[in-house]
């Protein structure tokens, strides 16, 4: 039963790297990004687990501390990214495997530009008066 | 329709309303537990059909074994089955009709020779061959026997007790002309003897020689036997034809007969169902075990061959034997001619099915007495041809007159040239001085 | 009614980045079975979202459905929602009571009418007049179908809202039925569950909130990618149930390693849950890994399957008093049946003779 | 009450009680009829004859060697189909806790997989024999309604015990819930029908083997 089990896996692992390929080919041919969610699939742990090591490891890898920590990794191809999100309580809420440039979690903001702008101003006003004073 | 089968008689009229009564009371009556587990267990699935002679020659599905015993079924179902007041109230199981009896009576009886291949077969342990014979019991009694050669013999058995309504006297005579004849001292209606053997009619009228034969042995053995001139007629054509009144006469003469002359052992004649009948039916015609043993012949000259009371000269033969139906596969007794062909040193090539599987000839039942069934049964009889040409023997024994008569009627309606013999007749005829 | 602020200028507030909005309608979307393409769209809408008003009424309950949503887990974002959602009125909770908490509730009702939710957890009695759950002289009923007709939607929180649950249980002495058996002419949507999961809850409103509409639903009217698949379907335990290993009892080599608890009651195939995929207190475990079957709590009438240490493939077979009694019945007809059938077939037989 | 609780309760007592009723009420009509004796001398004894009971109890399911080529098809199709059936009932898990639940017996069961194959097999013998028994022209003659009654109620718990092992079409629910239902309906129908030779065949063998034993006849 067990070889058969992972010969099931094997075959559904195909079917997701097939499934990675075309997404990756419409990113190159007309910019489309996509995702899957891989916690919305009927994979078993060992499943995910293959999938992930015929995925690979590739030169980027991101960690993210926003409510709860996140990992973001490229794999061996460049354009695809394994992510995975947790919570603050460390349990995993998400994981999908991402055909992007650049995963668009990590892009900042324009409203959390905004209030850094604010922020940012108020620091170098500090500091710019600290500085004059021991002048 | 098969073609080849003649319609009944113009003069026949559909049963009427009276005839289909006393039908189903015949049908009826018989059912004890085992008939009715019987017909209960069916679960059609017509494997009978393929180790039925008349279904193998025809590929004729009404011909299937238990579509013979269709109305005896439909009579059980309405009047007698566990749930028969529903299916009446219902009106699940229709009544049987006249019109179906009379469709009935040939598939009963010119298409059955109760050789009980079918009950062999048969997934559920259904006794088919037995469930005929109680099927013609109410087709006798409703007058639905064959009008014909069987119905006219069992009459005449049913009156006189001998279906050919032999006089004592006549077959005193006859007895002794058969003595002088072949040079034999005959017994004939002596008060006292251990061994009475009977005879079949088809030896008194086609061999009259097995009848020389048994004398010349039971002579060479220096037994005490007698003939009983009141009852010596064992054939009991009533019993196939479904006469349970002429069966019980006929029966119950001979049993009469032996005990008069305190009887040991009852021989019976080289014949299937005469031995069926006087071997298990007789003891409950009579009411109670009875007083001496029933053996068949075959049996009887077994056992004495084994015990050397019968001494015989080897002959140096090769043949084939066919089994009577009634005999070996029905009767228990498939041994003991083999146990006789092999103290006579006879070289036995056995027909492809043989023994408990062999064909029947086409003649029992009764089927060699009815005169319109001729065509079906030299059909079935082909079987038994090829399979005796596939021996390559030249003679083919055998250890019952009935079969005896219908192989040799066979083979001449084919221009067969292979002898068919009497077991019996070997025996006599190699006893050692 | 003062224009309140929207949940973007709430989390911004509170220290949360856009990053950790996005982040969690990634969890929501994956949550909600919604294709991932979506979380960007639903951390906008979000984002300029304004609070709910949500009015929360308690029956025949045992406040155990309240309590499990209270302690889900840690300070998420998920706790945020339910700070945001304004939970006008929650007899437990509130810190008004008697007649100031009477006026509150009148007060959201005409703030809201048409826009509120309308929460129920516990099951409405509705025998003599519905006299054994009063509140402020008031029964269920009556509340029920004044905050309804008004409600936006209704929102059936736990067994007992949904489905009567463990009031409804055999002989039902209080007449309690759910709020579907009342309710005809909103919309609902039943959280089943003895208690029900609570991510299941924020799912709901997180959809509420960020699209304006409830999400889909099964025939049950539960929250199709929560109760679509049952926990035998997503259970951990599943290959062995494939493979046909099952523990027998619970401290047996089976039970060790973990086999299959099917044959130990589990009523994992016939409930609709998400217990085995979203797990219990913050994602720790869930019955079946604790090595009890599940019992089928957000079934209806799950307190009056037998029981719950009865196998699924069995049933409740008749008795062998009944089975005894049948058995004569059944010969009785049958001798009865011989008997007519000997009368009917018995001809003037001769009878054998003994003497010769 | 939903249907799942219905098939599990009240309709499994039904069944039960129709179909002990219905199993005394055939057997003791049948065995409560006259019965004549047997007078001949037998040629074996009592224990001889009871030991051919018992023994064409089970060698009936084996036909003669020289029956075989004739009746080829007929024994490959209901040797699959009857150890098929044997098997899944005996075999599958779920069958095996229901036995234990009514009598306590209990025994190792085969793996999901196996017991689906089976069943498959199963279901391709009962369909091909269907066909058989409508094109065969012997098996056309003998089939009566109660035939194709029987069929139905035994194809029906084996196609959704088939659809439940799979949970396809519908949930594990309602799939189990028509799938004790159509056993339900079995057990009703069992005792009126044809279905009844699962039963009388015990008797029906034994008796035969029990007389032809009397008699020496072929086995």
């Amino acid at each position: 039963m067990t070889d058969l089990a992972s010969l099931a896996d094997d075959g559904l692992v195909d079917a997701l790297l097939m499934e990675v390929a075309a997404m990756l080919g419409r990113l190159v041919d007309k910019g489309e990004t996509a995702s899957i969610d891989l916690r919305g699939l009927p994979l078993s742990f060992s499943c995910i687990a293959n999938l992930e090591q015929r995925l690979g490891r590739g030169e980027i890898l991101v960690q993210l501390d926003a409510a709860g920590r996140s990992e973001l990794r490229e794999t061996a191809f460049p354009g695809v990214w394994w992510t995975q999100h947790c919570d603050e309580a460390g349990r995993v809420i998400a994981m999908l495997i991402e055909v992007n440039t650049i995963p668009d979690i990590l892009r900042a903001d324009p409203i959390d530009m905004a209030a850094s702008l604010r922020r940012l101003a108020g620091v170098t006003h500090h500091a710019a008066f600290r500085q004059a004073s021991h002048a | 329709m098969n073609a080849n089968i003649k319609p009944p008689p113009p003069a026949a009229k559909t049963p009427d309303a009276g005839q289909v009564a006393l039908a189903m009371q015949g049908f009826v009556s018989d059912f004890g537990p085992t008939a009715a587990l019987a017909l209960e267990s069916c679960v059609h699935c017509g494997r009978c059909a393929e180790a039925c002679q008349f279904y193998v020659q025809t590929n004729e599905a009404k011909y299937t074994p238990i579509h013979k015993i269709e109305p005896f079924k439909q009579a059980y179902e309405r009047e007698v089955s566990p749930f028969a007041f529903a299916y009446r109230m219902l009106g699940l199981v229709p009544k049987v009709t006249g019109a179906e009896l009379e469709t009935w009576q040939s598939l009963i009886y010119d298409s059955c020779n109760m050789c009980g291949r079918c009950s062999l077969i048969c997934p559920m342990g259904i006794d088919i061959a037995d469930l005929v014979e109680q099927a013609r019991h109410g087709m006798f009694e409703a007058g639905l026997a064959p009008p014909d050669y069987l119905g006219v013999l069992a009459e005449k058995e049913h009156a006189t007790g001998s279906p050919f309504g032999l006089s004592v006297a006549k077959f005193q005579d006859m007895l002794h002309a058969i003595g002088a004849a072949h040079g034999v001292a005959m017994h004939v209606d002596e008060a006292r003897a251990d061994i009475v053997p009977t005879v079949s009619s088809i030896d008194l009228k086609t061999y009259p020689g097995s009848m020389a034969a048994i004398a010349r042995i039971l002579n060479h053995m220096g037994a005490s036997w007698t003939f009983r001139t009141d009852g010596f007629d064992a054939d009991n054509v009533s019993l196939t034809a479904g006469d349970r009144a002429g069966q019980r006469t006929t029966t119950l003469g001979i049993v009469r007969a032996a005990i008069a002359c305190q009887a040991k052992t009852l021989l019976m004649p080289e014949c299937g169902h005469s031995f069926t009948e006087m071997r298990w039916e007789a003891a409950n015609a009579f009411g109670k075990e009875l007083p001496f043993r029933v053996m068949q012949i075959t049996e009887f000259l077994a056992e004495a061959l084994s015990e050397g009371r019968i001494r015989v000269n080897k002959v140096h033969q090769k043949a084939t034997y066919h089994d009577a139906c009634q005999v070996s596969r029905r009767g228990g007794a498939t041994a003991a001619p083999r146990a006789i062909l092999k103290a006579l040193g006879v070289e036995l090539h056995e027909l492809e099915d043989s023994g408990d599987e062999g064909w029947c000839c086409g003649g029992g039942g009764g089927v060699a007495l009815i005169n319109r069934a001729a065509p079906l049964r030299d059909k079935v009889f082909q079987i038994k041809r090829r399979q005796v040409e596939a021996t390559g023997m030249d003679t083919v024994y055998t250890s019952c007159s009935g079969c005896r008569q219908t192989l040799d009627h066979g083979g001449k309606a084919t221009q067969w040239n292979k002898s068919v013999a009497s077991l019996l007749e070997l025996v006599a005829n190699n006893l050692k001085d | 009614m003062v224009e309140s602020e929207t949940l973007g200028e709430t989390l911004q507030r509170r220290g949360f980045s856009r990053r950790s909005l996005l982040k969690f309608a990634i969890a929501m979307t994956s949550s909600l079975a919604l294709p991932p393409s979506v979380a960007p769209l639903m951390a906008a809408n979000l984002a300029r979202a304004r609070r709910r008003s949500v009015i929360w009424l308690s029956f025949q309950e045992c406040t155990g459905c309240l309590e499990t949503l209270l302690r889900s887990s840690s300070p998420t974002i998920d706790a945020l929602i339910f700070d945001f959602i304004s939970l006008d009125y929650q007899e437990a909770l509130m810190a008004a009571a008697g007649t100031a908490a009477e006026r509150t509730l009148r007060e959201a009702v005409a703030a809201n009418k048409g826009e509120y939710l309308l929460a129920i957890d516990g099951s409405i009695p509705t025998k003599d007049g519905g006299v054994y759950s009063l509140t402020g002289g008031r029964s269920n009923h009556d509340m029920l179908m004044e905050f309804a007709a008004d409600a936006k939607a209704v929102l059936a929180i736990g067994t007992c809202a949904a489905y009567g649950g463990i009031p409804k249980a055999f002989p039902n002495p209080t007449g309690a039925v759910g709020v579907e058996d009342l309710v005809t002419d909103k919309p609902i949507v039943n959280i089943p569950g003895c208690p029900p999961v609570p991510e299941v809850l924020s799912g709901v409103l997180v959809h509420f909130i960020s699209f304006g509409k409830l999400p889909d639903l099964d025939d049950r009217k539960r929250p199709l990618a929560y109760f679509g698949t049952t926990i035998h379907d997503q259970c951990y335990r599943r290959p062995f149930y494939d493979q046909g290993k099952f523990a027998k009892s619970f401290d047996d080599e089976g039970a060790r390693q973990g086999w299959c608890l099917f044959e130990l009651g589990c009523k994992g195939p016939i409930t609709h849950n998400a217990c085995a995929s979203l797990k219990w207190n913050g994602g720790t475990s869930f019955p079946i890994e604790s090595g009890h079957g599940c019992i089928g709590c957000s079934e209806p009438d799950f307190w009056d399957k037998g029981s719950f240490y009865t196998s699924l493939a069995g049933g409740s077979a008749t008795g062998w008093r009944n089975a005894g009694l049948a058995a004569a019945v059944g010969i009785a007809s049958g001798a009865a049946a011989a008997l007519s059938s000997k009368l009917r077939a018995e001809p003037a037989k001769p009878r054998p003779e003994n003497k010769p | 009450m939903t249907l799942l609780d219905f098939a599990r309760g009240i309709g499994l007592q039904i069944a039960m009680l129709v179909l002990i009723v219905g199993l005394c009420w055939r057997f003791s009509a049948i065995l409560l009829l006259r019965q004549r004796p047997q007078l001949a001398l037998s040629r074996a004894s009592l224990l001889g004859q009871i030991a051919g009971g018992a023994a064409m109890i089970f060698s009936r399911s084996v036909p003669r060697r020289s029956f075989r080529r004739r009746i080829g098809i007929s024994i490959l199709l209901s040797t699959i189909f009857h150890v098929g059936l044997f098997t899944i009932i005996f075999g599958g898990a779920p069958h095996i806790l229901v036995i234990h639940q009514l009598i306590g017996l209990s025994w190792t069961n085969l793996p999901k997989g196996v017991v689906v194959i089976i069943s498959g097999l199963t279901l391709a013998a009962m369909i091909a024999m269907l066909i058989r028994r409508i094109v065969h022209p012997v098996m056309r003659l003998l089939s009566t309604a109660d035939d194709y009654l029987t069929w139905l109620f035994v194809f029906l718990p084996v196609v959704t015990g088939i659809l439940l092992s799979g949970e396809t079409i519908a949930g594990y629910e309602t799939l189990l819930a028509l799938h004790i239902l159509s056993v339900e309906m079995m057990m009703i129908w069992l005792p009126f029908g044809k279905l009844m030779h699962g039963v009388l065949v015990i008797a029906s063998r034994g008796t035969m083997g029990f007389n032809f034993a009397r008699k020496g006849a072929a086995t």
